[in-house]
Parts: structure tokens; C-alpha cells; sequence
């Protein structure tokens, strides 16, 4: 799960990392008063969780109130989804740099990177100026020790009380990653002001989705989804993906399901939904259809090639879901796995062509799009 | 010789006495699998197959020199029973869980590589040497998906494996060994760990890869072939050709993100390493025969 | 260092574990108070850091106030150096366990020892029934998880609410084993009550020395020393023990000290005092020979074969202690290492006769005790 | 050949400005070693004896290939410098600092256990081929106490082991290679641990074995012995036969508790498996020549 900047920053200030004084809000009108917080001039910066938000005029300064408001108003009704604001200080900058730890899957250790270069895309750097990036693993269980601080901070160029100042901040930061279950914490730019301070600028913070269960503090909120029915899934427990296209997919695993899409792709079709209906979910069937329909596909497609989930109740589950939710759209399937003599008896009792190839069943749901 | 597990291995099912546990220790049997144990706290004495139930993984290795461990417990206590079986010296192990804390299996990995022991999954159907053993639940028992032949399979997928080898015995092509790695985003043994495995193996003339976008394990695949570390035909599917950038559709290693794993590289590396890549599942059977495999 | 029976049980209780009720008194009269929390009948426990305080007759049961008077005063004048008594409630015993803590050296692992036989002397059992030892290896860097939790719940022969109170018990001593840098944590016996409960019924705690700089709160304390002149040693940081023979020992290093002492044993001589002149104290002798005097030694035996130490270094000491205390005692050095030749020609400057073999060093000092 | 150390090794020196740091760097270079690189942090560009210094153990291993390290450290630091040395890939250090935390020191040996590392120390005075080479701080210019030789040393001891070699040198015999282990409870490498290398080491006859009360390095010595994994003679020397139980003189390994440790109990265990045990350092020579040892 994907925090927002705020949310990001909030974990940073608890940690005892600086940040920039800033007030969100979420309205025109509170503008005002989080200037009389912070100053002028300021930053109002979107809260969305995609990158890019400098390019995509997602982020705005502001030297009066009136212009705040303005701007303020703009991103709020921007089609970006754009739910709350941060207003921020404006920083006095020196030099800007790089800081983030995630995971390496190869030596299975965190990866803490840094670079003195802060505010570029470090996957541009990494590929363009490779030497540029410090690179330090870590052991999980050990924790960061004070040489891997020294290592980062010496490749980073600090010097003096910045130098202990940065050590004692990516002690911090290495914390949180660790306490919190973190893919990835990044602070870019990591800011160096005119006084040699160091303050997080910005900050993006990801999540385990499977270490949710230990990390009850950070909810999911619907700010976190482009779209009710996303978030509605996915409180539900629905891997869940909407698209714009025609067809509904419900398909388990994700190397089949990528596969589909491929297909689907290829025909010609396109995809209204994609829906995870493997896993624990092949047992119900009603639910995964019902979020599937939301989509409005021109047809349902549903393909698996069963592991634990087994063919005869995937298909008990679509004969309940036809009853109870009476799609009015066709339904095609492709359900293979144990027991997969006695699902196609039950889909045919439905009244479905069950098909056991999936090239076959991705042009038959394509030709019925029309 | 088989890759992984053979009908020597002495296998222990750690979570035997749960539902999917109790289901696949039977089919592991049936298949011939020597199963030796089982473990669930606190059921010791119970028999479940005709297996007999330990507290402790201790204690079963004592009483049954058990040797391999496949895990049917939740993902939260997976950590916790990999660490038991490394404890009590088992170096294969086979984690079937889908959705272990990403830090959890960063230290499982982290161990594993010191240790020298070979963790597969999380989130793997298993392995199988079809005809032989297996430790997982890959249903074998259909024949139109699984025959003994001699290729050598290893995958991130579960249900698309199935898809990928009932291609291949439709076109007259078994599989020696299978070798699933799951599909997790730390997987615990990554591809090109295995080559060297399937190179030695005298009954794998080639391999089939089935990976899918995201992470760098096709790469290193490359890697090594053209290191000359795996010298036998590849072929490779890789799903996730037109997967929209940063969205996850399944499970969590199959994303690309910042560019990075996308199956156009993946598929541009192995080429130019001399694999053959299929575009989709259907064109495997016709790549093994453009090789001249024997069926 | 060691801590006392009602430290340790104090940490106990601080991270959760079971300990009966009770009050630390230090005279005679504040066992009627004591009492009066913990009931009739009570023990009375003398706080010494020896073993066998049950054969010793340190510990007393008393099933009346004016029995525990008698019996307080008696422990407290005891030749045993008491300064403090645990009057404790007497539990109703089902059961005794084993459990323990501590480094397994072999391994670099702290090691877990239970046994379901308490009470008894672990190193006994060790030799006499190794099988009924449970052991169990835990990486210091990971903690202990569940699994070795229940290795050793289940070795003890637990079942049901007190195998998961065990659990629950052992996980706190190892976060207490690893928190306070322990060398040693145990609890013998680890009562099980008529209802099933766990109670510690005695425990060992011991914090390595070397972490004391941060273990701040566990301070050294008179108590822990047999007498004043080892505890105030200790505070000012020189290793130091009390005997009660002739020659009052300089000495560096372990192995030296340890062989100039067999040596002193085997030509008849005794020991007045070891004080370890080596390491960071070689430059102290004027400390270090004040120590040493306070032993009343009928002769100072200095033996060094310095490493980091330097001889004449060393040399310029004494000079400098013997200007300054004028010991009355002869005083036999044998100084070698780095500037030894410097050495030399100080020592015989005072008025000494320097040697330069250790056993000639030890024969003559033996020899001036007359 | 020789046994840890020799004219090739790539010294590096961590806390190389210091005081003890400076004066030794001296004398292991006087001596021959070749001492490549110091490392203390924020001290980068400065020059030690004509050596390089730099902030960090990665850049200097990166700017010299540097492959051995003496930490002349405080004991409260010297965990963390293991492990700086320890992840740029050096896989012999030696640890000169007295009183490092014994839970440190537990994570230092546990990891370098499974890293394959020899880790001397703590609290060692080091390891020297005499006339080669040296990392640590033993006076080899007295020529009384060191001259080179075909007996190998191991040691828990310092000043000891000065005495003990003198002892050798006066009765006309050299050492080949000397390795001290150092004196705390938790010695990052044990004796048994290094009798391979003075088994292969064909500058080297026999071995003394410079042992204390405490501990049971002595015990496993001697269970190499029997087990046929030392064939050179040994002769050793155990101080503290007298010492009084539960009483420390020294350092943290130097104790009897529970009985264990007793020097008896060491002396019969290595006389037993066949070893010459001196009862006093001046009983050393005698023995070597009861040997029949060559001079």
C-alpha cells in the first residue's frame, strides 16, 4: 500500500526526521489558515499517488494568499483525483539530494541508495551515471550499523554536523522501513538547506500488503483507490483492476491472468475489469461477479487452470452467481484443473459452452463484444 | 536422477493436519512420494495418511531422518516454520504459502544463501518429477496436463504452468522435472540458481522457463547462458507483454515498475542469449519441435 | 556482574514474569511490614550472590512472625556478609522446572536450557542425564521465534494454558536476556503451581561487565563485593581480588597472574591480593600500589612481560608510587617487554634489584616473607 | 608458506591515527609486512607511516585490495569495524580491543561461521611469522623472546606468551607462525578451529599450545587429536591449576564455574590424547626436546 506524501511525512516527524512545516487541507477555504501556519511564500503540493506530479502541474507555489486560493482551487478540481492538499513552507535550498531504502531481492537484504544528486529520477541516474548512486545492504535483523551510516553519508559528500545530522536521520529511516514492514521509503529531494539542515522535501513510503495484519495504524482509505469499486474490492479482500474496454475478466493466478490479457490484446479485444478469482476468492463466486458486472462489460470472461482451486466448485460458485445476479450479459469459460469433468457437466447444465482452450475461449469472448 | 526431489527423499509435510494438507499429502503418496512425517503443534500421535503426526520438526527429523519439508501452513507462519525446518537441518524446503511479509522472506532468503539451502516459493504450486515424487499440488493426475517426458520445467505461475505443460503434451513433449519458484516478489530461489541443476540432470535435454514481467530473473537467465553456465536448449513464455505500467494484476512480483521488468527486455535478452521465446502459450510445442527435441 | 536474587526477580517482574510476592528488608524490624504483604507461612531468603544457599542454611522457612524475627536476625548475623533478606510467600508447588539462558561459545548463539526436572543442579543433570536437558540455539540478532518457544515448551512437557504461559514466559526472559546484554539469566527452580501457573521461584541474573556502559541502571553496588577495598578497586576500574596470604600481586595480564600464582602455590608461598596492572592501568601504579597495600602484603610482587605495555613506562610508575606511598614492604619486580633495558636501569636507580625470569621473581618474593 | 599471515597479505589497519593504531603500524611495517591502507573515518588523505588513510574500509579496500585488517579500535567500536571489514569482503581480521560486549562478540563469530571468516581476537595480541610479517603488537624485535623457528604458537594469553616464547628461545627453539586467539570468553576463533593450518604448514614441526583455566578449547584440542585431525606433536601449557573457583584473575575467559574449565581437567583430556603438557613455562624447552625436535 502506497502512502501519500503527508502520511509519508507524518512517519518521518515521529521518527524525528525534519520536514518542512506544512497543514493539509482539503477545501479552498482552509488555504488561508494553513499560510498563517507556514508563511508565505508557499508550496502547495497535490496529494495523489502517482509520480510526476512537478511535470503534471501537480505541485504549485504560491507568494500571496489570493494566489494560493486560486491554485488551490485548480488542483482540487483537476482530473487527477485530487482529494487533499499539503501546504507547505518554502525551503531556502542548498543542494538537494537522494535517500531511499527498499528491498534486494537477489541477496534478500535491504537496499539503502543514496545520491547527491537529489530531485532527479533515480532510475534515469541508475541507468545514465550508475557511479553516481551509493549503494549499501543491509541486514534486516541486524538493523543498520554505524558503519553503513558512515558509508552512505561519506558517498552523499556531507560533511560536519550534516554528516551526523544525515547519519542520525537514515538511523531514523531505516526504523520506520523496518518497523513499518516497508517495500520502499524514499525521501527525494532530501534537502540541504543554507544552515546545513537536512529536511525531507518529499517523501514516498510503500507498504507490505501482506504485512497489513501487523500494521493496523495504516488503513486503507478510499483516497488510496482511483475508483469506488477498486477500493470497495479490495476492502473485500478482490484483487481488483479497472479498465475502460469490453470485457470482464475473472481470471486466478497472475501468470494466466497476464497471459488473457495478452491474448485479448492481440484479438483485438480490450478489457473492461480484471478481477482475482484465484486463491482463497475461487470460492466466491457471487461476490467476484457482482464487482465484475460493476464494470459493465459487453461479456464475462472467466479462465483458470486450476491449482488448489478446484474446477467443480468454481463452477458451483458461477451456476449461484448466474442465480442470484442473472447477468445479462454472455459468459464465457475456459475452467480446467481437478475435477474438471464434473465442472463442465455443471456449466453445461447452465446453458454455457464451457471451452477448455484459452485461445479459443479469449476469441469467443471477443466475437461476442461485437 | 531427478532434479530437486527423488523417490530417496524423505519428505515431511509441515501443516499436515489442515484441509489442503491432509488433501495433497494423499495425492503426494499416490504419486509415490515417500512421506515420511508430519508436523502441527500440539497433534502429535495423530496419523493422517497413514503419516504419523509430530510436535516438532526436532523431533520428527530425529525419529524419521526426513530431509525435504513441504509447507502447508498460512503465510504468517510460514517464517516461523521455514526457520524450524532450516533449524533442524532440512536444506530443501518448499513453501507453498501465498503472501509472506516481504521482510520475512528477505530474511528466509538471506538465510537460505548462508545456510546453502534451497527454499522454494513462497507462493508455489511445488516441484515435481511427474511419475517419480512430488512435494506441492500440482495435479498430475490429469494426463492431458502432466506426462513424464524430457524437459525440464521451471515457472513463477501456478495455473499458467498448467496451461504451459497441457501445450506441451499436446504437442507430444513431457517434463522432466518441475521446478515451481512462485510467484512472491522475493522469490526464495530464483531461476538461474536452478540451471545448474537441470544442466547436470542426464533426463532434462532442455528447459522451459515460464516467467512472467516484473523483477530480473529471465535476465539472469540470459546471464547465464551467455556466461556458457547453461548450455542446453530454453525456451521461455513470459506473460505480460501489454500489462499497463504499475499495475498489478495477481500476485506481487509480477509488476514493472520505473521501466524495469518489462517482458520486451526480458524477451530480448534471452533471445540474443540463443532461448526461443514464445509469444504466447499455444507457440511452446512448435519451438521444441523447431529444436528437433525427441518427444 | 551478578545481580541479586530480588534484582533479578525485579526485572522479572518488569517484563511480565511471574515472581511470588515480596519485600526486600534490610533489619529485623521490617519483617512484621514484610509479612503483612506476603503472608504466613513465608521464606526468608538471604541475598548473597553464592550458590547452595539451601545447604548453606541461607534460606529459612518461618510459619510465624516471631519465628521469622529470630530467624531474620540470625541470617542478617550470619558470617555470609548479608546485608538484605527477600521474605517471600511460600508457593504452593506442584511442580519444578529448569530454565535458562545463556552463550553458546562454540556457536556465537545464546543457548536455551530447560529441564523438567527444577531444583536440581543443572550441572549435575548435565552429567548425570544430558538426555533430559532440552537445549535449544537462538541467533541473538533474530530473537527467538515461536517455533523455539515450543521446542522447549513441549521438551518441558507442557500442555494446554501453561505451555502457551511458558511460551509467553520464555520469549519475555530472552527480551530480557538480550536486553540487559546477560551472560547468564535462570530461573531454578521454575515453579508450576497447583493451578497451573509459572512462578520463578528463584533466579540468577549476570550482566556482562563490558556492556555496563549501557546497562546504566543496573549499577554496581557495595553489596556484590566481599569487601570495601574490592568494591571501590572495581570502581575505579582495576580488576582486584582479596586473599589472605603474604605477597601482594602486581601483575599483567590473565595468564601471567594465573601462572605467577600456580607458581607462588607450588614453591609454598601465598597470595595477599591479585590486582591486574596490565592493559589501560599500566600507566597507574601509584593507584594500583595503593590498592595493593591495603592488602598488607609482606612483600609487592610486580610481574609484567608487556605487550601494549611498555616497561619502562611501567618502571617510571613505581618510582613514582614509591616516592609517593613509601611502601614499607620490599617490593621484587619482574618487568620485560617494550624498553626493558629502560626498565632495568630505573628500577635499580630505586634501590631494586630488577629480575628478569619469573620464577627467580617468585622464589625471591617467597623468600622475603620469611 | 605460512599459517594467517605472510609477505603477500594486504594489510589493512581500521583505527590506524590512533595512538596504538600509529606506533605498531611502525613496527609491523619495520618488520616487513606489507601494510597497504588505515581506515579511520573523517580522516580520509591523511598519511600514517607512508600509509594511505581513508573513511571508509570499502575505499580502501576498493583503492588497494587490501584483504587482511588489525583493528586497533576501543572495544565499544570494534563490532561495528568487524563488520565493515567483514562486508568489503576481508575475511581475515584480527581484533586487538579488550572487552568488547560478549553479545557482540556472539554475533561476530556467528557470522563470521557461516561467511567462512577468521576472526582473531578479541583481546589478542595478535598473530606474526617471525622475519615476515605481523598484525598486531607483539615486541618481535626482542630477540630474546622472538626469533623465527619451526614451532607453531597458539595462545589465549599476551603477556604470557612472551614469557612462554622466551622460554622457547632460550632452550634453542623458534616460532614458525603465532597466532594469538585473545582472552575473552567468546573467542572469535577457536584452537581446534586452526590446527588444519599448522597441519599443512610445512615450516611447521610441531605446535604449543599457550592454554588458560576456563572455557573448553584445550578439551576440543584434544579431541582433534585423537580424532586424527592433528598428527604434529603438541605440547601445551595451562596456566591457573591453582586458581580458585569462581574467582577471575584477568580477563573474561579465565574462570572456572560449575566445575568446568579446570586446567586437571584440561591437562589430562590433551595428555591423554597423547600431548606433552608443561606444568610451569620454564618446563617448555625440556619438552620440545624430549621431542626430539630440530633446533
Amino acid at each position: 500500500m502506497k502512502l501519500f506524501e503527508y502520511q509519508a511525512k507524518g512517519l518521518f516527524a515521529e521518527a524525528g526526521i525534519a520536514v518542512p512545516a506544512g497543514q493539509v487541507v482539503d477545501n479552498v477555504d482552509a488555504v488561508e489558515a494553513a499560510i498563517g501556519e507556514v508563511g508565505l511564500p508557499c508550496v502547495l503540493k497535490a496529494q495523489v499517488l502517482r509520480g510526476g506530479r512537478g511535470k503534471a502541474g501537480l505541485i504549485q507555489f504560491a507568494t500571496s494568499v489570493d494566489a494560493a486560493r486560486t491554485k488551490a482551487e485548480q488542483l482540487l478540481a483537476s482530473d487527477h483525483n485530487v482529494q487533499k492538499l499539503l501546504v507547505e513552507e518554502s525551503l531556502k535550498i542548498e543542494k538537494e539530494l537522494y535517500l531511499a531504502i527498499t528491498v534486494d531481492p537477489l541477496t534478500g537484504k535491504a537496499l539503502v541508495m543514496g545520491a547527491s544528486e537529489g530531485g532527479v529520477d533515480i532510475e534515469d541516474l541508475a541507468v545514465n551515471a550508475p557511479e553516481k548512486i551509493v549503494r549499501q545492504l543491509v541486514d534486516i535483523k541486524q538493523g543498520i550499523l554505524p558503519f553503513q551510516l558512515r558509508n552512505v553519508m561519506f558517498g552523499l559528500g556531507l560533511k560536519g554536523e550534516t554528516f551526523k545530522e544525515g547519519m542520525q536521520l537514515l538511523k531514523a529511516l531505516f526504523g520506520l522501513f523496518s518497523r513499518k514492514d516497508a517495500e520502499l521509503v524514499e525521501i527525494n529531494p532530501l534537502v540541504v538547506t543554507a544552515d546545513g539542515q537536512l529536511i525531507a522535501a518529499d517523501g514516498k513510503f510503500s507498504i507490505d500488503d501482506s504485512a497489513a495484519f501487523r500494521q493496523k495504524g495504516l488503513a486503507r482509505t478510499r483516497e488510496q483507490f482511483d475508483s469506488d469499486i477498486e477500493f470497495e474490492a479490495a476492502e473485500a479482500g478482490f484483487p481488483y483492476l479497472q479498465f475502460d474496454g469490453d470485457i470482464g475478466l475473472m481470471c486466478a493466478g497472475a501468470g494466466l491472468t497476464n497471459t488473457v490479457y495478452d491474448l485479448i490484446a492481440d484479438y483485438g479485444g480490450t478489457v473492461a475489469n480484471y478481477l482475482e478469482f484465484g486463491g482463497p476468492n475461487y470460492r466466491r463466486a457471487v461476490e467476484a461477479m457482482a464487482f465484475t458486472l460493476r464494470s459493465k462489460p459487453k461479456v464475462i470472461l472467466v479462465v483458470t487452470f486450476g491449482t488448489i482451486a478446484r474446477a467443480d466448485v468454481m463452477a458451483e460458485g458461477l451456476a449461484e452467481a448466474i442465480e442470484t445476479l442473472k447477468p445479462d450479459v454472455p459468459i464465457v469459460t475456459a475452467i480446467r484443473g481437478t475435477n474438471e469433468e464434473e465442472a463442465t457437466e455443471i456449466l453445461k447444465g447452465l446453458g454455457l459452452e464451457p471451452l477448455n482452450d484459452t485461445e479459443a475461449a479469449v476469441q469467443k469472448a471477443i466475437a461476442l463484444c461485437g | 536422477m531427478s532434479v530437486f526431489i527423488d523417490k530417496k527423499t524423505r519428505v515431511l509435510v509441515q501443516g499436515i493436519t489442515g484441509g489442503e494438507g491432509r488433501y495433497w499429502t494423499k495425492h503426494m503418496i499416490d504419486l509415490g512420494t515417500q512421506v515420511v512425517a508430519g508436523v502441527t503443534p500440539g497433534k502429535a500421535g495423530q496419523d493422517v495418511e497413514g503419516v504419523t503426526v509430530y510436535n516438532t520438526v526436532q523431533q520428527a527429523v530425529t525419529a524419521t531422518q526426513a530431509d525435504a519439508s513441504v509447507l502447508f501452513v498460512p503465510p504468517r507462519f510460514a517464517h516461523d516454520a521455514v526457520f524450524e525446518a532450516l533449524d533442524a537441518g532440512i536444506r530443501k524446503i518448499v513453501v507453498t504459502a501465498e503472501g509472506m511479509p516481504l521482510h520475512e522472506a528477505m530474511e528466509i532468503r538471506s538465510a537460505a544463501r548462508l545456510l546453502g539451502a534451497t527454499v522454494m516459493g513462497g507462493n508455489t504450486t511445488g516441484v515435481i518429477t511427474p511419475g517419480v515424487a512430488m512435494m506441492g499440488f500440482l495435479p498430475y493426475w490429469i494426463d492431458r496436463v502432466y506426462r513424464p517426458g524430457r524437459v525440464g520445467v521451471m515457472t513463477r505461475s501456478g495455473s499458467l504452468t498448467n496451461e504451459a505443460t497441457a501445450m506441451m503434451v499436446k504437442a507430444g513433449y513431457g517434463v522432466s522435472s518441475l521446478l515451481g519458484i512462485g510467484g512472491d516478489a522475493i522469490p526464495l530461489t530464483r531461476f538461474a540458481e536452478l540451471l545448474p541443476a537441470f544442466e547436470a540432470d542426464p533426463e532434462t535435454d532442455a528447459v522451459l522457463i515460464i516467467g512472467e514481467l516484473g523483477g530480473s530473473m529471465e535476465e539472469e537467465v540470459a546471464e547465464a547462458i551467455e556466461a556458457g553456465l547453461f548450455t542446453k536448449p530454453l525456451v521461455a513464455f513470459i506473460a505480460g507483454r501489454n500489462a499497463p505500467e504499475g499495475k498489478k494484476m495477481g500476485h506481487a512480483g509480477a509488476i514493472v515498475s520505473g521501466g524495469k521488468g518489462s517482458v520486451a527486455g526480458k524477451a530480448k535478452a534471452l533471445r540474443a542469449a540463443g532461448a526461443l521465446v514464445a509469444d504466447r502459450p499455444s507457440e511452446i510445442g512448435a519451438l521444441f519441435d523447431q529444436l528437433g527435441l525427441p518427444q
